[in-house]
């Protein structure tokens, strides 16, 4: 059985995804077809066994979800049509719309400039990484 | 309106001289502006009492089964709203469609006769004046044609066909009883409405029908109010085309429409949007299913 | 309205020969009671329970009716329950419109294995339906033996 | 008149305990039409029979109605004794106040009175039975089977076996199917063509096997016995009986750039072919996309090379009907397109292939002499990955929702086979569920791991795409928690299979329905699994869902026994509770056609005489063969046109007035 708080959790990051997560039959295209695998500490077939689990609070302490580079590849290719972007999607939007939860501040914006990076991609992340 | 009539009359003198047609169905002048009736016209001669007007809401999709019957072509005069009875009428095999010169003709909204009685109609909106089924149109397309008249169609955004129905819904067990017993005892059996109705084209009709264990006259009860209609109601389901014919002919203005649009709106809702008569050959609701229908307990649950 | 102190309802159930029959055959042989207000027409499919039939059940006075069948997928003929199912929600749905209460018709899937579930459905029926009182919005009074 | 006797049944204790049998009998001897009522302890038993025979005669009885169990266990018992005494069986009904009165109903008062009320309406019901007649149809006994594959051939040689005259209709120019392209059978690695070859020349030799090769099946009329089916058959542009198949003409045809269908496109063939050394028919045939003679009109080469003067470039396609009395559809499969799979790369390397393009690489009759060679350049490769589930257990809406059942154990032997003849190649397997249930199929699955050293992955793979000369193939092992990125020279990927595209039509043709997948449904899917719903319509092989080589056998045997036993009677009888059409009301808006589960319902343009009416009218007719009796045709009829047999409108209401007085 999981804890209240758990299941809170685990019903607002369903409803946020609109995700069936009982729909995956657990064959790892997601993960194998994710370009950020490396990167992520949670994998994204692992978001969507760790949300049916009810262990969101591991995927909110972890930064796995902003290391997601939203390019859907897993959501594409899954053959039961689960979508475990929208999951990290979720994860994600769940953190930031708590209070001093943004993964950027504009302060931090300076570290990160290079010269070929386009403007665009820094407005970009600073609308999906901050509220 | 008058050029509309004036370009139908051409074009039926036109193919009837080319023989191409045997006759045209359309409608006769009236003693009144408001009361044409559909007819059929076998000459030129006849066709001088040809009128369409402003006051011919009549569909006249139904005669062309006794059409279907008689020599030759007949060119039928096709209003939009008239054009899925018409499909319907071709997918139940009611309507021969080799024997029919679909004339699609424009329409800008019917009125009704009732509501200008004593009226003058330069006085407030044209829509004030239409008839019900003209206020939920579905639109200037016809959905089969052979040749099209242009004109002017109706500019109007439609109703919401359901609001009724909802409203109905709404209300307790009880009142929606006293509702209906309240429009169906006014019922006189006149059998106007069956003898309108485009899918209610039965060569014999269970009412009328020793054998069938339902037949009746007339009503001599409450109960035989409500069975005629919720039976009508039934047989036409997932056919009926929501033309509207059978309140406009009620001569006791029972609103019967309201009976077939809970049908076509339970399902629209329990198994997905169908309009009938939308195309020929389609496959009705009724004579259908998905293994994933909703079960019956699940669609009854919720209120009283 | 008035209520005779012994009246006790009048429940028609439609049962397809394949699976509802068999399974009220079932409730029999294993002993599971329920009340003798249902009485039984067999029929084959649950298709061919015609509304033409439920209307007639109300006209003559019942209080209730239950059309059961195969369960979905079931079917002796593959489909007919299918049919039935959009069949009876409608019009069952308009009985409802109509101001008809929506618990005197029911539709309910009962296998030839499930005997327990038939009996359990039918004393839940007539519960309902008893509650519901006297069927007075639909009968037809000429059909009626007067009241003593 | 009606009279009718009631009989009512103690059933020992059973009925007569808690219900009063002589107060039932007696309160049916007042009901109108009633005229002999009585009471028996076992009215099933000889003594209670011929009592029931008795009073048939005595009272000149219309109709019995016996009051006892239920008619799911006696009614038959009951009609056949109404039959002795010379009643029509028909005009029995029972009323079921054992089941569903006495054994439920502990007040002795209560179980009465509904034992009353019971017999009351089958007494009603009975008073508007018609005597019935069980009809029969004649049985053309010759079988149709649609399909050369490994069931077809398997149906027509058991059917042949029994003595009945079978034709096998096969859509390309040689029988055979897929199991011809095979290369090794697992779990036992014996050669396909070693165990199917034999079979094919068994069925060309059968003397009741008549193989009608390049055809199709243009329509389908009748009913279960009695069946009239058009085939045509294509131009071959070769004469069937001249042809002896010596080969002489594809040596020297100059067009060669056919597709070889039978390398699954791998290489080319010649414009005049035969598909195979082993084809039956061993005759060639003439792609007319390819022949120059008929494109052009130039060349004529082979007509001067064959020297049994065989060609023929004006023969046309051959059209002809024949009668059956059964039909098996046996359709079989292909792998699906593998269009929607983009990220396997399979469009864009020639070095991805599925696995029957891989059947026929690694067949010693195949395109590379049976050389495990790349496609792309003709060089040995060391690293191959195979990918299993692909298109399979799909819900995303590329592929397919089912698990298409034999690609875990092929994809096992492909792996142990390549193992076996090349050491030196590494195999390595993505797979979601490695599914093995079958005699020997797992220990086959856990040899190719342990005897051959195959690296089974637990993972899918993500992409596949080309580097260099090699194949990155990107995936995850979910056992190691890990992305990798395999190097291989090779990728195959294990496609979904479906339906045969024929097979759709095929379905329409017989009104044989189709699950969503275009599978053919079978009439009861424990019960009656080879069967159709449409009588006479029987399903072999995979049409009917994935299957393997021995499940399609020993279906194809079933399927030939359900067809034996059919043409083994001479006539049929039917059941005669079944709908029928009354054309003074029917309207011909084939609303019934459509429900009909069937197909028992068709139209005829007719002309109709009743009182006021004479006219040509369009009006269903109910094939009395073919309809089951489920009614649903008759609650779609709204003019009451449609009515069932022994249950009838008027019957059913009849009921419900008793029921309800």
């Amino acid at each position: 059985m999981l804890h209240e708080n758990e299941r809170d959790l685990r019903e607002t990051i369903l409803r946020i995804s609109a995700v069936d997560v009982r729909k995956c039959m657990k064959c790892g295209k997601c993960s194998g077809s994710c370009p950020a695998y490396e990167q992520m500490e949670y994998h994204p077939h692992q978001f969507v066994a760790m949300v049916d689990n009810g262990d969101i609070q591991a995927l909110l302490d972890s930064d796995a979800s902003f290391k997601c580079l939203t390019c859907y590849a897993c959501t594409e290719r899954c053959p039961r049509d689960v979508r475990p972007a929208r999951l990290v999607e979720a994860v994600r939007l769940l953190k930031i719309r708590k209070q001093g939860q943004n993964h950027l501040k504009p302060d931090a914006i300076p570290a990160k400039l290079e010269a070929e990076l386009p403007q665009q991609a820094i407005v970009a992340a600073l609308r999906k990484y901050s509220k | 309106m008058q050029g509309t009539a004036q370009l139908i009359l051409e074009r039926a003198r036109e193919l009837m001289q080319s023989g191409q047609i045997q006759r045209v169905l359309g409608w006769e002048k009236g003693e009144f502006e408001h009361d044409p009736t559909p007819a059929f016209f076998e000459s030129e001669e006849e066709l001088q009492n040809f009128c369409y007007n402003d006051y011919c809401g009549a569909n006249l999709s139904k005669y062309l089964i006794a059409a279907s019957k008689l020599e030759g072509k007949t060119l039928v005069c096709i209003k939009p709203c008239d054009s899925y009875s018409l499909n319907q009428l071709i997918t139940e095999h009611r309507v021969n469609r080799e024997k029919v010169f679909v004339l699609a003709v424009p329409c800008p909204g019917m009125l009704d006769p009732v509501k200008t009685e004593g009226k003058d109609l330069s006085q407030g909106e044209r829509k004030d004046y239409l008839l019900d089924k003209c206020l939920c149109c579905k639109g200037a397309e016809h959905k089969i044609a052979d040749e099209t008249i242009e004109g002017p169609s109706l500019d109007l955004a439609p109703e919401d066909r359901f609001a009724q129905v909802r409203e109905l819904e709404a209300l307790s067990p009880q009142e929606r009883f006293d509702f209906w017993r309240g429009e169906l005892s006014r019922c006189i059996r006149c059998n106007a409405c069956r003898n309108v109705c485009p899918a209610c084209s039965c060569v014999k009709c269970v009412f009328d029908n020793p054998n069938s264990g339902v037949s009746s006259k007339a009503s001599a009860d409450d109960f035989e109010e409500n069975m005629f209609h919720i039976i009508r109601a039934f047989h036409v389901a997932g056919r009926c085309t929501d033309c509207g014919e059978c309140s406009r002919v009620c001569p006791q203005r029972i609103p019967l429409h309201l009976l077939n649009r809970k049908f076509i709106a339970d399902i629209d809702e329990l198994y997905g949007e169908y309009q009938a008569g939308e195309e020929a050959e389609q496959r009705s609701p009724l004579v259908n299913y998905q293994t994933t229908d909703k079960e019956p307990s699940d669609a009854l649950k919720g209120r009283g | 309205m008035q209520v005779r102190q012994d009246w006790k309802p009048k429940i028609v159930a439609f049962c397809c020969n394949w699976c509802s029959y068999a399974g009220a055959d079932l409730a029999g042989s294993s002993r599971r009671s329920y009340p003798a207000d249902v009485k039984i027409i067999r029929v084959p499919c649950s298709c061919r329970v015609n509304p033409l039939f439920i209307l007639r059940a109300f006209q003559r006075g019942a209080d209730g009716v239950i059309i059961c069948g195969c369960h979905p997928g079931d079917c002796h003929y593959t489909s007919g329950n299918y049919y039935a199912r959009r069949r009876m929600t409608l019009l069952f749905k308009m009985l409802e419109y109509l101001g008809i209460e929506k618990g005197r018709t029911r539709v309910e899937w009962v296998s030839a294995a499930e005997g327990a579930k038939f009996s359990s459905v039918m004393n839940d029926f007539v519960q309902t339906v008893t509650a519901l009182g006297e069927n007075v919005k639909l009968e037809d009074l000429r059909c009626k033996e007067p009241l003593n | 008149m009606q009279r009718i006797g009631v009989f009512v049944c103690w059933c020992g204790s059973n009925i007569a305990g808690p219900v009063d049998v002589e107060r039932v009998a007696e309160a049916m001897k007042s009901v109108p039409g009633v005229v002999h009522s009585t009471t028996y302890q076992y009215m099933c038993s000889e003594v209670g029979q011929s009592r029931i025979m008795e009073a048939i005669k005595e009272h000149q009885l219309t109709g019995v109605v016996v009051c006892s169990c239920s008619p799911r266990m006696h009614e038959n018992t009951f009609r056949k004794t109404a039959q002795r005494a010379g009643l029509n069986p028909y005009m029995v009904e029972i009323a079921n106040i054992r089941e569903q009165c006495s054994w439920i109903h502990k007040d002795k008062e209560v179980g009465t009175q509904k034992a009353i009320v019971l017999a009351k309406a089958a007494v009603a019901k009975v008073m508007l039975n018609t005597p019935l007649q069980a009809g029969t149809s004649p049985v053309i006994k010759r079988a149709l089977v649609i399909g050369g594959g490994i069931a077809g051939i398997q149906t027509a040689l058991d059917i042949a076996d029994a003595g009945y005259e079978v034709d096998i209709v096969e859509k390309s120019p040689t029988i055979g199917g897929r199991m011809a392209q095979l290369d090794k059978t697992f779990p036992t690695l014996d050669c396909s063509a070693c165990i199917l070859t034999p079979k094919m020349v068994d069925a060309a030799q059968n003397e009741k096997i008549d193989i009608i090769s390049y055809a199709q099946v243009e329509k389908v009329s009748g009913f279960v016995g009695n069946f009239t089916v058009t085939i045509r058959k294509k131009a071959r542009f070769v004469d069937e009986l001249k042809c002896t198949g010596c080969g002489a003409c594809m040596e020297k045809c100059p067009s060669k750039k056919g597709k070889n269908e039978f390398n699954m496109g791998l290489n080319n063939r010649t414009a005049i072919y035969i598909p195979f050394a082993q084809a039956i028919p061993n005759v060639a045939v003439i792609d007319p996309e390819q022949c120059l003679k008929l494109k052009t009109g130039k060349c004529g080469l082979c007509e001067r090379v064959c020297s049994a003067g065989a060609i023929n470039y004006k023969q046309e396609d051959e059209v002809f009907e024949r009668q059956y009395g059964a039909i098996v559809a046996a359709t079989g499969f292909k792998p699906i397109d593998l269009d929607a799979f983009d990220e396997y790369g399979y469009s864009q390397s020639k070095d991805v292939v599925t696995s029957l393009e891989f059947e026929r690489i690694m067949n010693a009759a195949g395109p590379t002499g049976g050389q495990l060679v790349r496609p792309s350049d003709g060089k040995h490769p060391h690293e191959i990955v195979f990918i299993q589930c692909v298109g399979s257990r799909d819900t995303s809406g590329c592929g397919k929702p089912y698990c298409s059942k034999i690609c875990c154990m092929y994809t096992a032997k492909h792996a142990m086979l390549v193992r076996d003849k090349y050491p030196d190649v590494n195999v390595h397997v993505f797979y979601i569920d490695v599914r093995t249930p079958g005699k020997n199929f797992d220990e086959f699955y856990r040899r190719a791991v342990e005897q051959y050293g195959v690296d089974y992955i637990k993972g899918m793979v993500g992409k596949v795409f080309p580097e260099g000369d090699k194949l990155i193939v990107q995936g995850s092992d979910l056992i190691n928690g890990k992305q990798l990125a395999l190097q291989a020279d090779m990728v195959v990927l294990a496609a979904a299979i479906e339906p045969d595209p024929s097979a759709r039509k095929l379905a329409t043709m017989l009104t044989a329905s189709m699950d969503t997948n275009d599978f053919f449904t079978e009439a009861h899917p424990k019960l009656r699994p080879v069967e159709s719903p449409t009588a006479g319509v029987f399903l072999s092989g995979v049409c009917q869902g994935p299957k393997d080589i021995p499940e399609t056998v020993a279906q194809a045997g079933a399927a030939a026994s359900k067809v034996i036993g059919l043409l083994a009677k001479d006539h049929l009888v039917t059941n005669p509770c079944v709908a029928q059409s009354n054309e003074l009301l029917c309207n011909g808006c084939s609303q019934c056609e459509r429900v009909c589960p069937y197909g028992a319902i068709s139209y005829v343009e007719k002309e109709i005489r009743g009182p006021g009416v004479r006219e040509v009218r369009r009006v269903a007719q109910v094939n009395p063969a073919v309809c089951q009796g489920c009614g649903a045709c008759t609650v779609t009829c709204p003019s009451g046109a449609m009515d069932l047999q022994g249950f009838s409108n008027l019957q059913i209401m009849a009921e419900v007035d008793a029921i309800c007085k």
